[in-house]
């Protein structure tokens, strides 16, 4: 059985990573799951200065998943080459680095910096972080801004990047064709739906930034329907991602058509999320005779 | 040790309104220390994120450990119908503890606001290690005579109730009960709403003490990775290089100098 | 206490309506909950001639909710008029038809004809229906398609119009602004977000349409983003929706910023649900002394 | 009667593998109907939508409903772990269930398959009364020697059991044991998945007699308001005006002839 598969010429000994600002650098939760099991850890959003992030409450829960308004807090790029990818190096698995910013150059700033780590296997480029006023998901939400900075980021980029998608637009295809277009080596989503929550009785809102992103098991099949969009929509390798909880709602984006797939939120309500979705993904390929996990991308 | 497992309800009973006081039987009371707290998932399916709830007592001799929680929402409900032999889902144990040695021979206020009186327990049992007993001043601040955990409390220190309705021991907050029986301490360990705290706050800064006080945040992960449960630092935070602290592991209790609340 | 809200010169004893298509034309229900207890009655979305809908399955249940593509199935407007129409007239509750069509012209047709009943308080034009080809959403889509399709319907109709938004898009408030600037007299929002499931034993769709429109309190805190974005976008009113369950989840909607509510798959679920929510609503207004509805409305 | 309630379980038992028999005390027993449904509803809010299960056998006079249903997925499989004295949420009951009238004095087949076996024993002992017992014909098609059922039925008429893989009776589906036993009926109610349905309905109008067939399909109200589980009919419904009627309310049985299977 091979669990193996490829994306931008990157191959991944199983299809299971993590999502970018759920698993910090992978220290926390190498307490609970061995990181050698693992695709790849994608680490949180990092810019090339630290940023604080937003006032809390950051967090909020709802109906079957959770409201986020972190803000993209990071100790900035040098902290992370010095202290986080060195940790992560000891282990055998993929490193992709997640990469915001407020301004192209801040992206580029940072992307040229991680080209000196031949560690570091893939960019994810974060241009869909509902949280932050400036940047980000300006670039995420119109098809033009999004070719714009694809293009500034290759330019500079030495690893293949990653083009983080967000889901609150009209049409995700065209949003990944753009991406595509502009030479994106791959996507990845989705990312959070902006969603709200009122405390009645206080009357006042849950979450400090008043809006957050909404990620966790209620909002699986909105993520499914736009990684299948998306995947018929470009050539290039989709990661998909949104309210995995188990191997069978990795083999779910698999089927619609994701070369790979993130866990997120889940593994804040079971730390041994990843390996068990790891685990789960090969138990459904003996029990249905697939040999290859690529035979399953796209299989529906 | 963190680890989450699946434990055993020894017992739960509502000790006051809306207040339950569950014994959960895990191998996680062996390292446990006051201070500390465990996060509790509920099972309904729809409410997914962990409750963290502070411990209130442990007796590792039979790998116990007491939880004394309000019903705030749909979790603590669930958690509320649990019995004798129902399983709970944990994880634990979390978070820094208060530092205990700090206490060492000295006078000392234990302050609890309503729901943070719980943790005052297992500390007060620890101090009794480090310093006399009559130099542990537990000073309990409740809503009204509904005086939960006062028996406890008093086997490992003075306690001195203050209550909102006056209904018994001082009428007013812990720092009222503080004036009006002309109590003074070296160190203080706190926990309770954020007016208290930041009241405990200033109170310590006045007469130059340390103040050991516990913080509570809506948390995600309980384990330091998703940034949710922060609280702003004087200093820049040696792991976040920002003015940020994680209360779930660099807290729950911070000296009340280091934090800006 | 008064419970009553205003939306566009018609008034409501009560903020709480039926979210159309989940509770047929109020018959199926009647056996349930008294209709005489709630704000209005929303039909089904109705055609101008009868719609046989998508095949089956139609239906599929997601966390936290439901996937449907029933594809607007419905009798056509002569039936109604004849048969649904004298059915509702019988109780004490405002009537709103919601009207489909695949052109301007079907919509027009079906508006006129209402026009001559006067039992008929307000009519909700769906231009959000996410699960036919042609027309319905393809008008929801695109703020200059929404305000044409708003101004034709205006110039035919005798009741003000409510248009029913779409949340698939990437501006709410943008299209919001659209069907305010065209004419419309308020808006309804939210309709379902496109979702899918895939059957990863069978690997094939969960729905024959592949897709279908997500519902059910999964969806509520994208809901609430939008009515709040939305109600803030506009003067006219706006009628809020998306995974309400509970009279809490109803005032949530009202603080931010909705006139009145509607109860939709919930109704699938809990058959009392409206007039739970309505007796849940003034239990509230009595808890914190609201002397009046309105105001809470926007009271966050 | 329609009514959503909450019910109390009698009794649940698993009588073949991911099958379970359940009695519940519902006072809707007093007017429920052989090929009739309840909608049952999970009790976890991930779960929201009920599931339709048929009506096994009535107890009037113990206001007790038995249903028979095999754990499809997490609503079903929460469903098996209810124990005498749970809770069960129950909406019912639903859909129009077969004309017994139909049969008065004809010789029937009634034809189970898996799980559309259950249905037949409540209409069985209906038949009972408008039929001698040695024309009701019962034709159970079972996967394998795990003949839930039997015995029960077998008391309301002369069971001819099929299995898949002939380790009881004749090997093969329900028809397969009509011709190798040599049965002919005047009347066919069936139950069962949608293969075998297309057979009887085909087998049924090479004969020209009627069938009685019960229909399942993804349903989200049970009350015939969302229009989620409809079938094609031959003619115009006289309540949608196209070609498509109601499962839940219309149905869930239909002469074969009216349907487009």
């Amino acid at each position: 059985m091979n669990t193996q598969t490829t994306i931008a010429g990157v191959t991944f000994k199983n299809p299971v990573m993590t999502a970018s600002g759920t698993f910090g650098s992978g220290m926390e939760y190498s307490e609970f799951v061995d990181l050698n099991q693992l695709g790849a850890v994608v680490t949180k959003g990092v810019a090339n200065v630290p940023w604080p992030g937003n006032p809390t409450p950051r967090v909020a829960e709802v109906y079957g998943g959770m409201l986020n308004a972190i803000g993209l807090q990071n100790p900035g790029i040098d902290v992370l080459m010095e202290r986080d990818i060195p940790f992560l190096k000891q282990y055998d698995t993929r490193i992709i680095v997640n990469v915001c910013g407020k301004t192209v150059e801040d992206y580029v700033e940072v992307v040229e910096k991680l080209g000196d780590e031949p560690a570091v296997s893939m960019l994810e480029i974060n241009v869909s972080c509902p949280n932050v006023k400036e940047g980000a998901i300006a670039f995420g939400q119109r098809a033009d801004a999004l070719c714009h900075i694809t293009q500034e980021i290759k330019k500079h980029a030495k690893q293949p990047i990653i083009m983080k998608l967000s889901p609150n637009v009209t049409d995700i295809a065209e949003m990944a064709k753009a991406a595509e277009s502009a030479g994106a080596d791959a996507l990845s989503l989705i990312n959070t739906l902006t969603g709200m929550k009122i405390d009645i009785h206080k009357r006042c809102f849950a979450i400090a930034n008043k809006t957050g992103g909404m990620s966790g098991p209620a909002i699986k099949p909105i993520a499914v329907r736009m990684v299948y969009q998306a995947a018929h929509a470009v050539q290039i390798p989709v990661i998909g991602m949104g309210g995995i909880a188990t191997a069978e709602d990795a083999i779910e984006f698999i089927l619609a058509g994701a070369s790979a797939v993130s866990i997120g939120a889940m593994n804040f309500v079971n730390p041994y999320a990843t390996v068990e979705v790891v685990r789960g993904i090969e138990a459904y390929m003996e029990r249905y005779h697939v040999e290859k996990l690529t035979d399953l991308i796209g299989a529906v | 040790m963190k680890q989450k497992q699946t434990a055993m309800v020894v017992s739960q009973q509502e000790i006051a309104p809306m207040i339950y006081d569950m014994w959960i039987e895990t191998d996680l009371a062996k390292t446990a220390l006051p201070g500390q707290f465990l996060c509790v998932y509920p099972k309904d399916r729809s409410t997914l994120l962990p409750r963290p709830i502070s411990i209130c007592e442990v007796r590792q001799d039979q790998a116990a450990l007491r939880i004394v929680y309000r019903i705030a929402g749909q979790g603590t409900e669930e958690f509320s119908h649990y019995g004798k032999g129902d399983t709970v889902r944990i994880l634990g144990t979390l978070g820094n503890g208060f530092p205990v040695e700090q206490a060492a021979g000295k006078k000392i206020f234990l302050m609890g606001g309503g729901i943070g009186i719980p943790p005052m327990l297992q500390l007060a049992k620890a101090l009794n290690k480090v310093t006399a007993q009559e130099n542990i001043q537990i000073i309990a601040g409740y809503r009204d005579c509904r005086t939960f955990l006062r028996e406890d409390l008093e086997r490992y220190g003075r306690v001195f109730p203050a209550t909102e309705d006056g209904s018994v021991g001082v009428k007013g907050n812990v720092l009222d009960a503080v004036t009006a029986e002309g109590l003074d301490a070296e160190v203080i360990y706190a926990c309770g709403p954020m007016p208290m705290l930041r009241a405990i706050k200033r109170y310590a800064e006045e007469r130059d003490i340390p103040a050991y006080i516990s913080l509570e945040e809506h948390m995600a992960c309980g384990v330091g990775a998703c940034l949710g449960c922060v609280v702003k630092t004087k200093e820049i935070d040696r792991h976040s290089h920002v003015h940020n602290a994680r209360i779930c592991t660099d807290g729950p209790v911070f000296e009340a100098r280091e934090v800006d609340i």
